[in-house]
């Protein structure tokens, strides 16, 4: 179940791997009105599996990656609203705005490391909220940017209401997303990103250049995030000033955390459970579902450090003890 | 063998459609907020629905039955609120849409009731355009323009030089515009503005600004809870009441659920508003009384309430006029003509043209009842009144 | 021939605190040299300078003839110069030879690569694989680090360093905290480093130092107090008086 | 020139009070960060609790003013004890991401355990007839009960700081935040030590709260809203020091109220600008230790 790169780990697609999209297209023709959901879920995993690269592969904790999400979310919204509403060139603008933004911003952030970072991240997404919050012409302000059309992708497929072609679109780009995201993970660089979060000191003294690199990570991990905003741009063709606030980051963070970071798939089974658990306790209560995710991420971190991939590795690993 | 299992299919069959004739359930799909910060808005809402839900079931047509679906946006949080909308409409099959405190989460949700063809009735959100994004949707519950446009004209009477404060998001927005021209139009000055973020909790910096500003009177804006209680406390803070100046705002500033914990402060304060739970109205008492047993005797329903109340009247109106058999542009049409003399808040109607609400705009003072704060009515600045942004902003 | 690593007047200080001053110190190509010295002498200080974690306040330090007083970490290991640590520096939960792989990619500069799988690179793998194998850890090369016995942890710093090719190699007590049944594999190892190699040792342990080193460095106080061959160190009256002395009164 | 300088005095005073009541709340969390390094966020659980306590001590059973506020401070600091036994100890040896997640897990619990006790409303806040008012000094008029909010904080903030650095116990937590290890092995009882500790600063988070409720409103999402403030305070002022957090928490609500005051349109702009600019500028805090 690990995905932790190195010169000696195997880059070949496990079977089991394919158990993900396999899901996800049964979904798609068992659960039919599930799909704005699973929309949302397969967006999140992007947004997740950008916040591992960095947190778990790289060892950033950051409250800030929102500010990454909510540019890509602004930058797909503006374009469509003022020039034109072509789903792929809004993902690429998404994508190049807020790895831009990732860029200026890692090469300040990151001289720091600890608690500051933290604050830093932190700060510079409550700045970001306040210029969306403030531009109000061009963002629409704490009302939020809608009214604009997205055009069928490739000028074929049609953004319906039910939602079927925004999830098959979300698909394709999580599966794009993933195996880039793969490759880096086992590529070289991946493997130096591992080594930096497992020993800061020891890289430095392995001669590699850890500030230069993780900017480098830090920018296409924002680059990945500004992808999953205009993403959720265009599959909800509305953007609220929530896609910027750090109460997103912190969620994000706890998704990850719980389905266990560092491992790739950690970031689809986190967001996955969170927000199918947030959605079925919202139904059944929906003024305390909030004491069942706290309940859970209590118990998670007493009981299950590692998240919930690290509770199945455990449980592999028992099993395969007492057979031997 | 072959026998048996067409005879059970037949019988399937039979049973489901007579199960059909005998209860023809109607699902009404309520979006509202739970969770986050905006959930005592939410709450207010969600007390309305049940209320009348509770005390209604019996006005149906025999064998129509109601099957209300809630919803949690957490918030002004229009993409949570539209995929809510896509599942209501999806998978519940819902008939109606309802509920909604705010207003992005309305306008991510009209464009798809237009699509599918589902009649949408807001409950609270008041941006004033909404209506024009789909033919589907209505709006019992108020425009600021409706408020803060008479009481700029009125305003303008008594008092020269106006300052206004307004919480800095659309409704805010749209006070302050209102206010200002009403108030303009009828002679007075407005000396300074100020527009205050919806994350702020100290607000005695910008009462501070004002005082020193010194206006005759502060036109207030903030969102029904915690904002307009912390304004209202900074006011009285700062004494502006002795310092000579005047409060007043829209109904939204001294909501009848928030009044008792706002304390003297708002003693005097002036506004206008659409609904008060002091009204003497008798629709008026029995809805009280009824809210009161239901959810305790120190509580007061708030005007959202009420704004939840009469969007389930209204589609309990449509509900009954179909005989359950509920077809979007019948809907509709029974919508646009619908008429109701006795709300809690007086008379109401929908604007045909419009689908947005007409109703009667109060002027009120806070003053003490039986040892109690309220909002007393004490004129009515119009009847029937419709949106006067829609009427200076008709489409050509 | 230039010396392999030179300190010129080496100075740090904290505010009013001396810690280093006019440290000159040579280490020649190939050597074997130790630097001892009680505990609060300014070795670590002194080691810290060298690799650049800490800037020195003046001085200039040279490796091979070329000053570069001013260069960041990377830049200095690029220009030869490799390091253990006292303390376990290591990749806890990588496997052994990704521990040496990182080091090895390091050098070669194939560690920004993002496309190709690291593991097509075998260069680099059979590089660090052939490291692991001289030093007697093939066997665990596929372990984690933190399931190894600490005194193999230890030679893996070893490994790490040895895998950058360095002309000068700094080892920080590299028998700290090693049981003493496992401490003659760690001189065994030092033993049998490449002959090419100028290494500088700080260690507290006198047995290892005066069978490793040919010359020997005391330092007190954060100024070097005498140096020489390990027979006139230990003939030295002065080192017997302040460090010596000290340690068997 | 006149009008200036008398808005600058209120500037002043009404940020002096903001800032105080900031502080109160936040340095407890300076003082766990740095003495224990753990990554507290729920600490605004418990100036919520504090300010839960005292009102309903009010408004549901009588209780005078005075005695409320103690009952909040005595009833937050023994309930976080008992948290910090069960729960918090546990992860002290746990990664800060764990400790992330676990607080962020509580904030989660409180909110809803709050809004079930209490509803969505914020509480009504009823002072006492001789805290309201206002008190006339310097040309301007000073409502009465932030008058008495900055003289109460300053005489709280006196006493942590004479027991922090004259009593033994302040000196094994200066001696415990500089040398964690070295603490130990001279025989402090770490773990009394930080239980202790732990109680006073959530004590004091809750009479912050308590003291405050009439500017920050007590609500269920208290917790969330007002993290990144507290947050800024400590990370701006330094982690493990009490002075740190004062100048920040000063900075911050002087800044604020200033901004409010002469350019509202700018919202809280400057406060994550100073921030940024601290943060850049001095790493580990304007009173931190360098790392």
């Amino acid at each position: 179940m690990n995905h932790t790169g190195g010169y000696v780990a195997d880059p070949r697609i496990r079977a089991i791997e394919w158990l993900p999209w396999a899901i996800a297209l049964l979904c798609y023709f068992v659960a039919p009105t599930y799909l704005p959901l699973g929309s949302y879920v397969l967006t999140m995993i992007i947004f997740a599996l950008s916040l591992d690269l960095i947190l778990g592969y790289g060892g950033i904790i950051t409250l800030g990656h929102s500010a990454y999400f909510g540019t890509g979310a602004y930058a797909a919204g503006i374009l469509a609203a003022r020039l034109t509403g072509e789903p792929l060139i809004g993902l690429l603008a998404g994508t190049l705005a807020a790895g831009l933004l990732g860029l200026i911003t890692g090469l300040i952030i990151l001289r720091t490391r600890g608690l500051a970072l933290l604050m830093l991240t932190l700060a510079i997404t409550s700045l970001c909220f306040e210029v969306a919050n403030k531009a109000t012409s061009w963002t629409g302000g704490a009302d939020g940017l809608g009214g604009f059309t997205i055009q069928p992708i490739l000028g074929l497929f049609k953004f319906d209401f039910l939602g079927k072609t925004a999830y098959v679109y979300c698909l394709v780009v999580l599966f794009a997303c993933w195996w880039l995201v793969r490759r880096l993970v086992y590529s070289p660089f991946g493997a130096s990103l591992t080594g930096v979060r497992e020993n800061n000191v020891r890289m430095h003294a392995a001669g590699a250049p850890v500030y230069r690199r993780l900017v480098i990570a830090y920018t296409i991990s924002a680059a990945l995030a500004g992808l999953a905003g205009a993403l959720l741009t265009q599959t909800t063709q509305f953007v609220g000033l929530k896609v910027l606030g750090f109460e997103l980051s912190g969620e994000l963070m706890v998704m990850l955390i719980l389905g266990g970071f560092g491992r790739i798939y950690g970031a689809f089974v986190g967001p996955l459970v969170f927000l199918v658990a947030q959605d079925y306790l919202a139904k059944q209560f929906p003024e305390y579902w909030y004491f069942g995710i706290g309940a859970m991420l209590v118990l998670v971190v007493m009981f299950a450090r590692g998240g919930i991939l690290g509770i199945i590795d455990a449980i592999i690993a028992r099993l395969r003890r007492t057979q031997s | 063998m072959r026998l048996k299992t067409s005879s059970l299919l037949a019988a399937l069959a039979l049973a489901a459609i007579s199960g059909l004739a005998a209860a023809q359930t109607v699902k009404i799909g309520i979006i509202t907020t739970y969770s986050g910060p905006g959930s005592a808005q939410g709450d207010q809402l969600d007390k309305g629905f049940k209320l009348y839900l509770k005390l209604n079931a019996g006005k149906l047509p025999p064998g129509v039955k109601v099957e209300p679906v809630f919803r949690d946006d957490t918030g002004a949080n229009a993409d949570a609120a539209k995929r809510l909308a896509q599942e209501l409409i999806a998978r519940e099959k819902v008939q109606f849409l309802t509920g909604v405190v705010w207003t992005p989460n309305a306008a991510a949700i009209a464009p798809l009731t237009a699509e599918a063809k589902v009649p949408f009735v807001s409950a609270n959100a008041a941006g004033v355009s909404i209506p024009r994004i789909s033919p589907y949707f209505a709006r019992v519950s108020f425009t600021l323009w409706q408020s803060a446009y008479p009481l700029g004209q009125w305003a303008a009477k008594k008092f020269k030089r106006a300052y206004t404060v307004v919480s800095d998001f659309s409704p805010g927005h749209e006070a302050e515009e209102a206010f200002t021209k009403g108030f303009k139009e009828a002679g007075g000055e407005i000396v300074g503005s100020a527009r205050v973020p919806m994350t702020a909790t100290d607000f005695v910096p910008y009462m501070q600004r004002v005082k020193d500003a010194k206006p005759e009177v502060i036109f207030a804006f903030n969102p029904a809870g915690k904002q307009a209680t912390a304004q209202m406390k900074a006011y009285a803070d700062l004494d502006l009441n002795k310092a000579g100046i005047k409060y007043i705002g829209t109904g939204d500033i001294t909501t009848d659920e928030e009044l008792q914990n706002m304390g003297d402060a708002a003693l005097g304060v002036m506004t206008v508003h659409h609904y008060s739970a002091a009204a003497d109205r008798s629709a008026n008492k029995a809805f009280v009384a009824a809210y009161k047993k239901e959810y305790g005797e120190k509580l007061n329903p708030g005007f959202m309430v009420v704004g939840a109340w009469d969007a389930m009247e209204m589609i309990f109106h449509a509900i009954r006029e179909q005989n359950g058999k509920i077809d979007p542009d019948r809907t509709m049409q029974l919508i646009k003509n619908y008429k109701n003399p006795n709300s809690p808040r007086g008379p109401i109607q929908i604007d045909p043209e419009t689908r947005d609400i007409m109703q009667n705009e109060y002027l009120r003072e806070v003053r003490k009842v039986g040892g109690q704060l309220a909002n007393v009515e004490l004129e009515t600045l119009g009847t029937l009144l419709k949106d006067p942004w829609k009427e200076f902003n008709k489409p050509k | 021939m230039s010396p392999a690593l030179e300190t010129q007047s080496l100075c740090k200080s904290f505010g009013a605190l001396t810690v280093a001053s006019e440290i000159n110190f040579r280490l020649e190509p190939g050597a074997r040299h130790a630097l001892i010295g009680p505990n609060g002498a300014g070795k670590t200080t002194f080691v810290n300078m060298l690799t650049g974690r800490i800037p020195p306040t003046s001085g200039r330090i040279l490796i091979g003839g070329e000053d570069i007083t001013a260069l960041g970490q990377a830049a200095r290991v690029k220009r030869g110069l490799g390091r253990t640590f006292q303390i376990n520096t290591l990749f806890q939960n990588v496997a052994v030879v990704d521990n040496v792989a990182f080091a090895v990619a390091e050098r070669e500069g194939i560690a920004w690569r993002m496309f190709r799988p690291a593991r097509s690179y075998r260069g680099v793998l059979d590089e660090s694989m052939a490291l692991l194998d001289t030093l007697g850890l093939a066997a665990d090369a596929r372990l984690t680090v933190a399931g190894l016995p600490y005194g193999k942890q230890r030679l893996v710093e070893i490994a790490i360093a040895l895998g950058l090719k360095p002309s000068v190699l700094l080892l920080d007590e590299p028998a700290a905290g090693v049981p003493s049944l496992e401490s003659h594999r760690i001189l065994e190892v030092l033993d049998a480093l490449p002959k090419d190699i100028a290494i500088l040792i700080i260690e507290h342990d006198m047995d290892l130092v005066f069978r490793f080193a040919q010359r020997i460095t005391v330092l007190t106080q954060g100024t070097v107090l005498v140096e020489g061959t390990p027979a006139e160190i230990a003939a030295d009256h002065q080192v017997r008086e302040v460090y010596l002395g000290e340690r068997h009164a | 020139m006149q009008d200036f300088l008398s808005s600058l005095v209120s500037v002043a005073f009404h940020g002096l009070a903001y800032g105080m009541i900031l502080y109160v709340i936040s340095v407890g969390l300076s003082v766990t960060m740095g003495l224990m390094g753990f990554v507290n966020l729920a600490h605004g659980v418990f100036a919520m609790a504090g300010g839960y306590v005292m009102l309903s001590a009010m408004n549901s059973y009588g209780v005078s003013f005075p005695i409320a506020v103690a009952t909040a401070f005595i009833a937050v600091a023994v309930a976080s004890m008992v948290l910090e036994r069960l729960l918090y100890s546990r992860l002290y040896t746990a990664g800060e991401l764990d400790q992330v997640l676990f607080t962020i897990g509580l904030i989660f619990m409180s909110v809803a355990i709050a809004r079930l006790v209490y509803g969505t409303l914020p509480q009504p806040v009823r002072l006492p007839d001789y805290l309201t008012g206002q008190l006339h000094f310097l040309g301007r008029d000073f409502p009465a009960y932030r008058v008495f909010l900055i003289l109460f904080s300053i005489s709280i903030i006196g006493l942590l700081w004479f027991g922090v650095e004259r009593t033994r116990w302040g000196a094994m937590v200066r001696a415990a935040v500089d040398y964690r290890a070295m603490a130990q092995s001279v025989g402090i009882n770490t773990s009394r030590l930080f239980t202790l500790t732990f109680a006073l600063g959530s004590g004091l988070a809750a009479l912050g709260g308590a003291l405050g409720a009439e500017i920050i409103a007590i609500q269920p999402t208290y917790p969330f809203e007002h993290l990144v403030f507290f947050l800024i305070v400590v990370a701006v002022g330094g982690l493990g020091s009490l002075r740190g957090p004062f100048v920040a928490a000063l900075l911050i609500g002087v800044t604020d109220t200033a901004c409010k005051y002469w350019v509202p349109e700018f919202g809280a702009f400057f406060i994550f600008s100073v921030t940024i600019a601290v943060l850049l500028w001095r790493p580990e805090g304007l009173f931190g230790r360098a790392a």
